[in-house]
């Protein structure tokens, strides 16, 4: 192999995007959610996604030709493996089967020439064979023969990475090409570190043997251990692309976060705002999937509007959740002074806590309901307000329900037909205004808002912020805030707690530079300082 | 051109919004009724049959709809429910009421057995949930054939009920002359004619549906709504899943009970033993041609639902004997009643639910 | 669809499965055989005859008697045994071959005695039974699912 | 890590006993029945024998789809009914014995392919519902069966054998005699033992079934439906066409529930046209269950198993009844009620089981 080269140039999501790879070279490639990572990963993989969603512009070459991609079974012809976040494992199946899923090597049967190809007995022995030299290519010690559920998450990545090795034997009739790069998502994100030491010794063998490694991770240390050059990207664009020698973990970290373009701050009324506590959290765990919340502690002042940020999968959005009452939580949660009951939703609800999910379409709407349902149903329930009281039972008050939503569309500016319509016809913003219109009908004194600009488009996003700023300032409402942007919630919070690894690493006035939170965010501090 | 094309659409919309099943079978109906007198079929009785047949079996229709409301789904366990209300005949017919009172005491005595057993199937169908239709259907059975052996041993000992020879153990089929046979026909009955409406019956029903009607407006109705549309949602607003789901369970069995006893007091006799088997699918299908799916249900289902499934009952047989010669109504029943299950089971929007 | 070998493969397949079939509807379809024991035209009956088809002896037919024989599959080996008017008993062996659409031939056993050597269809003939009558009269069919009482 | 695998090492006595909660109490049963019903050991040996040679072929025949994760194939009716029509069409040609059998098993394979495409794409539009979908498929396709077989036959396909056809001219009559073919398969070998008297023949088809079936969980095809059973997004992700093989694991269920129908009328010697089908779904899973099979995991040992424990109690239930309470009726509802009871029972473990494997699986993961 002469030398791999790759450019791509797209817009929006990504721009302009150049870079080169070379056969064995590890190229780690770091950015912030959201960054393009994953697009560009999924362009470079030939997926269908891409493709659906109108192709992207520029040209991929390999070994200086171009190439085209249909579909990623070209990509995989070409020798490109990628190993994703989430496993695609069959959890009662062996090592071996699931590493050679749907590749299973067949022994000629007389019923296939009956009833088609299918029949052919699977090859057993010679499966063992191709997954323990795929195992084996990997330098890890992995029984083939284990069922995959019995397993340790790390092995289950292996078996994945392994699966990638072993279709390069698929090919060798054929244009005997081989594996020659390899994409790693995050794949050692789950992984104790023990386990991930193990990847990074299997990662540097593959290198050795020629395999270009495209890995992609959170953790700097790693990256910086495992990697020969660093790429970090932000908003699309590369920001930076060296050799290791020149980076270290704090300067990735500020090339991560720092923002070409800062996002001006808003100017904020703070009179409002008390030495007095509102939330007192402390010791807070919380069995989110996806979310961990390990030992969480934090205050909050009456009257402020508080950021929590920190990356995906960190356990930020964990924290409102198991407060909330939605997913399983220990821990103790003061809200002026009283203790909250955890574990049970109307325990908050009924002490004046508002929560507006994430999640607008699972937890936060009814969608196939009016948008008076939505907007009325959780006053309706916790304050009993919107109700007829005709003798001893409780009627809907359909009229004030009507009256209130109708308000709130005019407030937000809720684009729809009339306050009758399902809320599933509105596009993500107007929802996520019915979702905000919702909680401030239940009047809260503490408000929860959990990524309230996710997936809506700029000039919502704006609206959105400054319904929540004004609504803090009008009524006094604390407001805590949890967001992936770290610009959005340096551009409205008076302080941010920046959550990683299921515990908050600081917390810091808003106004100080990002770079700082940058720091934060990856869990870098002790190692950065 | 334009004007053609978007009329169209919107006749297609209209028709996928109603359902073709639904629309094949209006048709199919509407089609008999013409063509009965060229069977020699009077079109009024037809409609009394009609009526009759309504009014017998709309209260057990609308026992579907607090639990599609909640999201457990159809409920296929309905024979839990008509056990409850055979419990209850057969106590009023025990102690000896007559009359409008004996009507009124079944329905009293069924109601402590629906609330119990109701409560105890609601909790089973929270520990299921997801899988609960085809656990729905096989408690169903279960408690029908567990009452098979009740019957032979509960301890009844009216002679009207139990069989002569032995003493013991009630009979299969027990009238229930005497007791209340045609309260609810035969008050405020209408006869012009051929054509005799069951007023009492009729408005019956409507009494329930309306109480129906305002508990769904109020606050635990609301509430109730939401759990089926969103459970996650409702949890979120401080809803209790687990008890609202239970709360429709406990109605939808009673409204069980009380639907079989009207069921009787029409059709003159209680059926015990396997009588109630399958009696869930009749129902189930009626509001699902109603307009009714796996999630959602009105009362408008039920009232169009049963209209349109008990007509077409009484009016194939007889139409079609007029006409071939040849009894395919069962036959059409079957098709049609599971046929209707099946295109409710396999909607798309339902499956991505 | 690409016609390669398998196809052919499959298409022998299902010829073979239906060549299969004709011949189980050969082997094993069911004929019954009517001894008639009557005058046939000028031909009397016989006093005694006894019929033995495929080595299975059956009963003496006496004279104006019918019996029936049930067999399965189309060739067989008839053996016919009766005394003549000298008291000397003679036997007649033929194969017969019963046409594969009959359910049910008569076998007239006096012309049969009588032109032994005649052809097949002289002696052995169609018969159409009108009187199978005594089928159970259940016309109403249950339909209904009360079966759940059934062994299973 | 190493703690977590010795956690799963060591099973409690408990949590055995749940797991085989139904197979354990039916051992009750029997153990206690036996003695009560007054039944002679080669009586109920015999009559088990019998019934085993009739029954594993259709309860073997629910084991493919279960591999392929579509749950208990409640749709097996519809290979029932294409049998039935197969018994129909030899005896209307009055073809008998052994012959008649292979040539109706000949007939019913096109009927049973068409009905288990059917039944199998059907099922592909309610995936998460299989079970109550095909349980109503089972319903609506008995309301077909009834229109051909009770109108058509006789009028426009031709059934001419009197015998068959209605004293009307159309439609088949509520029984059909199939006493040419009554145990011409259990008695083509014949070999007693204790008095009591072994279908062999029937034993040696089941035995080659069983060969298949463990052939078949070695082809591919075998392999692509375990995958599919387990995790259809990741089967289809490895280009698996999920789909297909989930009709085709229908199919074949549906063929051999047609042959398997066949070898059961053939020991019972009449059919039951309008009833003989709609029980045998239901009878065949409850027999499956009890041998301690649940939706997503059944195994040729839970057939034989649950084929002895469940005909056991079927063929004591009556008698014991009568013995207690002097009412055999209640003993058959009793047996009727355990069939049900026993699916229910079994259906409800598997749903808290799944939802709590669910919820570990979740907790493992972080």
């Amino acid at each position: 192999m002469k030398g791999i080269s790759k450019e791509f140039s797209g817009n929006k999501v990504l721009n302009d995007i150049n870079f080169k790879l070379y056969p064995g070279e590890i190229l780690g490639l770091v950015g912030e959610n959201g960054a393009g990572k994953s697009t560009l990963m999924k362009i470079l993989f030939g997926m269908d996604e891409i493709r659906d969603t109108g192709g992207y512009g520029g040209d991929i070459l390999i070994d200086g030709k171009k190439i085209e991609f249909h579909s990623s079974e070209d990509a995989i012809k070409e020798g490109i493996g990628m190993v994703h976040q989430e496993f695609s494992l069959i959890p009662d199946f062996t090592v071996a089967e699931n590493i050679l899923l749907n590749r299973e090597p067949e022994k000629y049967s007389v019923m296939s020439e009956l009833f088609g190809k299918r029949l052919n007995t699977v090859d057993r022995k010679e499966m063992q064979r191709r997954a323990l030299l795929a195992i084996e290519r990997l330098g890890v010690e992995l029984d083939a023969n284990k069922t995959i559920s019995t397993l340790p998450v790390g092995y289950k990545q292996f078996t994945e990475i392994a699966r990638e090795l072993s279709k390069e034997d698929d090919q060798k009739s054929a244009d005997a090409k081989g594996i020659r790069l390899l994409v790693l998502d995050e794949p050692t994100a789950v992984l104790s570190e023990h386990e991930a030491i193990a990847l990074l010794k299997a990662m540097r063998m593959l290198s050795e043997a020629g395999i270009a490694i495209i890995f992609i991770s959170h953790r700097l240390q790693e990256i910086i251990d495992v990697c020969d050059s660093i790429m970090v990207m932000r908003d699309g664009l590369i920001i930076k692309h060296v050799d290791k020698r020149e980076a270290d973990v704090q300067k990735i970290a500020s090339w991560m976060v720092g923002r070409s373009v800062k996002q001006e701050r808003v100017s904020r009324d703070t009179s409002h705002i008390s030495d007095e506590i509102a939330l007192k959290v402390s010791g807070l765990r919380v069995d989110m999937p996806g979310e961990m919340v390990k030992d969480v502690s934090f205050e909050v002042r009456k009257g402020e509007i508080f950021g929590l940020g920190g990356l995906a999968g960190q356990g930020k959005i964990g924290i409102p959740n198991g407060i909330m009452g939605l997913y399983y939580a220990l821990g103790s949660v003061e809200f002026e002074g009283k203790a909250i009951k955890l574990n049970n939703p109307s325990n908050p609800l009924s002490s004046g806590i508002a929560f507006v999910s994430e999640d607008r379409r699972g937890v936060g709407l009814l969608l196939d309901e009016s948008l008076e349902w939505n907007v009325s149903f959780g006053a309706m329930q916790v304050n009993e307000s919107f109700l007829k009281k005709i003798g001893p039972i409780k009627f809907r008050d359909n009229e004030a329900i009507r009256k209130v939503t109708e308000e709130y569309i005019d407030l937000l500016q809720i684009k729809c037909t009339s306050s009758k319509q399902k809320a599933r016809q509105l596009s993500g913003g107007n929802q996520q205004k019915i979702c905000l219109a919702k909680a401030f009908a239940l009047n809260p004194k503490l408000l929860f808002v959990s990524e309230p600009t996710r997936g809506i488009d700029v000039g919502a996003k704006a609206l959105v912020l400054e319904a929540l700023k004004k609504y803090n300032e009008e009524n006094g409402t604390t407001i805590v805030m949890i967001s992936s942007e770290l610009e959005e919630l340096r551009s409205i919070c008076d302080r941010i707690a920046v959550v990683h690894d299921g515990k908050i690493a600081g917390t810091l006035d808003a106004t100080r530079p990002s770079e700082e939170f940058g720091v934060l965010m990856l869990g870098e501090m002790k190692e950065a300082k | 051109m334009m004007d053609a094309a978007t009329l169209k659409e919107k006749s297609m919309q209209a028709i996928k919004s109603f359902g073709l099943p639904r629309l094949i079978i209006t048709l199919f109906l509407v089609l008999l009724f013409v063509i009965a007198p060229f069977a020699n079929v009077n079109i009024a009785s037809g409609i009394s049959d009609m009526l009759t047949r309504f009014g017998m079996n709309a209260v057990l229709v609308l026992a579907m709809v607090p639990m599609v409301h909640s999201g457990c789904g159809l409920n296929f366990g309905l024979p839990l429910g008509i056990i409850s209300g055979l419990l209850g005949a057969t106590m009023t017919i025990e102690f000896g009421f007559t009359g409008f009172s004996s009507f009124l005491m079944a329905i009293v005595f069924a109601t402590p057995f629906a609330i119990v057993l109701g409560a105890g199937y609601g909790a089973l169908l929270n520990r299921v949930k997801g899988g609960e239709m085809m656990i729905a259907t096989y408690v169903g059975f279960s408690s029908v054939a567990f009452m098979c052996i009740m019957w032979l041993l509960l301890p009844y000992d009216n002679p009207t009920m139990v069989w002569g020879y032995a003493g013991t153990g009630l009979r299969t089929t027990i009238s229930v002359e005497g007791a209340y046979l045609g309260v609810l026909d035969n008050f405020l009955r209408i006869q012009i004619g051929h054509l005799a409406i069951p007023t009492g019956t009729i408005l019956f029903f409507a009494l329930l549906s309306l109480l129906i009607w305002l508990f769904l407006r109020t606050k635990t109705g609301t509430a109730m709504t939401a759990v089926g549309s969103n459970p996650i949602f409702a949890t979120a607003s401080g809803v209790s899943v687990d008890r609202m789901r239970t709360l429709s369970v406990v109605l939808s069995t009673w409204l069980g009970a009380v639907g079989i006893i009207v069921y009787e007091q029409s059709f003159g006799f209680i059926q015990l033993y396997m009588g109630p088997f399958n009696m869930a699918l009749p129902a189930v299908s009626a509001v699902l041609l109603g307009g009714a799916s796996v999630n959602k249900a009105s009362i408008a289902n039920v009232v169009i639902g049963t209209l349109l499934f008990q007509g077409i009952l009484t009016m194939t047989p007889s139409v079609m004997n007029g006409l071939i010669q040849m009894d395919v109504s069962e036959v059409i029943r079957i098709i049609v009643s599971n046929g209707m299950i099946l295109y409710a089971l396999t909607r798309k929007q339902e499956v991505t639910r | 669809m690409k016609i390669g070998r398998s196809f052919y493969i499959r298409i022998a397949a299902i010829i073979l499965v239906i060549l299969l079939g004709v011949l189980m509807f050969f082997i094993g379809k069911q004929h019954t055989i009517l001894l008639d024991n009557n005058k046939v035209g000028d031909i009397r009956a016989l006093d005694e005859v006894t019929v033995t088809i495929d080595g299975v002896e059956g009963l003496p037919i006496y004279s104006r008697m019918r019996d029936q024989a049930i067999v399965t599959g189309q060739g067989h080996k008839l053996a016919v045994t009766y005394v003549d008017s000298s008291w000397e008993e003679h036997t007649i062996e033929r194969e017969i071959k019963i046409p594969l659409s009959e359910n049910m031939v008569i076998l007239y056993l006096p012309y049969l005695v009588e032109n032994p050597d005649s052809p097949q269809e002289e002696w052995l003939q169609h018969f159409e039974s009108q009187a199978i009558v005594s089928a159970p009269a259940d016309d109403e069919v249950v339909t209904s699912d009360d079966a759940m009482l059934m062994d299973f | 890590m190493s703690g977590k695998l010795d956690m799963k090492n060591k099973i409690s006595v408990k949590e055995l006993a749940i797991s085989n909660l139904v197979p354990i109490l039916f051992i009750c049963i029997c153990i206690i029945g036996i003695p009560l019903s007054g039944y002679s050991g080669s009586y109920i040996l015999n009559e088990v024998l019998s019934r085993l040679g009739r029954n594993s072929f259709l309860v073997l025949s629910l084991l493919i789809p279960v591999m392929a994760g579509m749950g208990l194939n409640f749709g097996m009716t519809l290979g029932a009914m294409a049998g039935q029509i197969g018994l129909i069409f030899v005896s209307d040609w009055n073809v008998v014995g052994i012959p008649a059998m292979v040539l109706a098993a000949i007939i019913s394979t096109p009927i049973s392919i068409l009905l288990g495409w059917l039944c199998g794409t059907i099922l592909n539009n309610a995936k998460g519902r299989e079970m109550v979908t095909s349980y109503i498929i089972g319903f609506f396709m008995n309301g077909v069966y009834q229109l051909v077989v009770l109108y058509f036959m006789g009028s426009i396909i031709p059934i001419t054998s009197s015998a068959l056809v209605l004293p009307r001219g159309y439609g088949i009559r509520n029984t059909v005699n199939l006493e040419t073919m009554r145990k011409s398969l259990d008695n083509l070998i014949p070999f007693n033992i204790f008095g009591a008297s072994v279908p062999v023949a029937t034993f040696i088809l089941v035995a080659v079934f069983c060969l298949i079936i463990v052939w078949f969980r070695r082809t591919k095809l075998g392999q692509d439906m375990r995958a599919v059973g387990q995790d259809m997004e990741v089967a289809r992700q490895a280009g698996i066409k999920v789909e297909k093989t989930r009709v085709l694991s229908i199919i074949l269920s549906t063929v051999f529930a047609g042959y398997g129908m066949i070898i059961y009328l053939q020991n019972i010697g009449t059919l039951n046209t309008y009833n003989s089908h709609s029980q045998i779904g239901m009878f065949s899973i409850a027999a499956l269950l009890v041998g301690g099979a649940s939706v997503d995991k059944a195994s040729i040992k839970n057939v034989f198993i649950g084929i002895i424990l469940f005909h056991t109690m079927f063929i004591i239930a009556p008698t014991v009844g009568r013995n207690l309470i002097g009412e055999a009726q209640l003993g058959e509802y009793f047996r009727v009620f355990v069939s049900y009871g026993v699916i229910t029972l079994a259906l409800v473990l598997y749903e808290i089981r799944t939802r709590r494997e669910a919820r570990k699986a979740l907790e493992e993961a972080e």
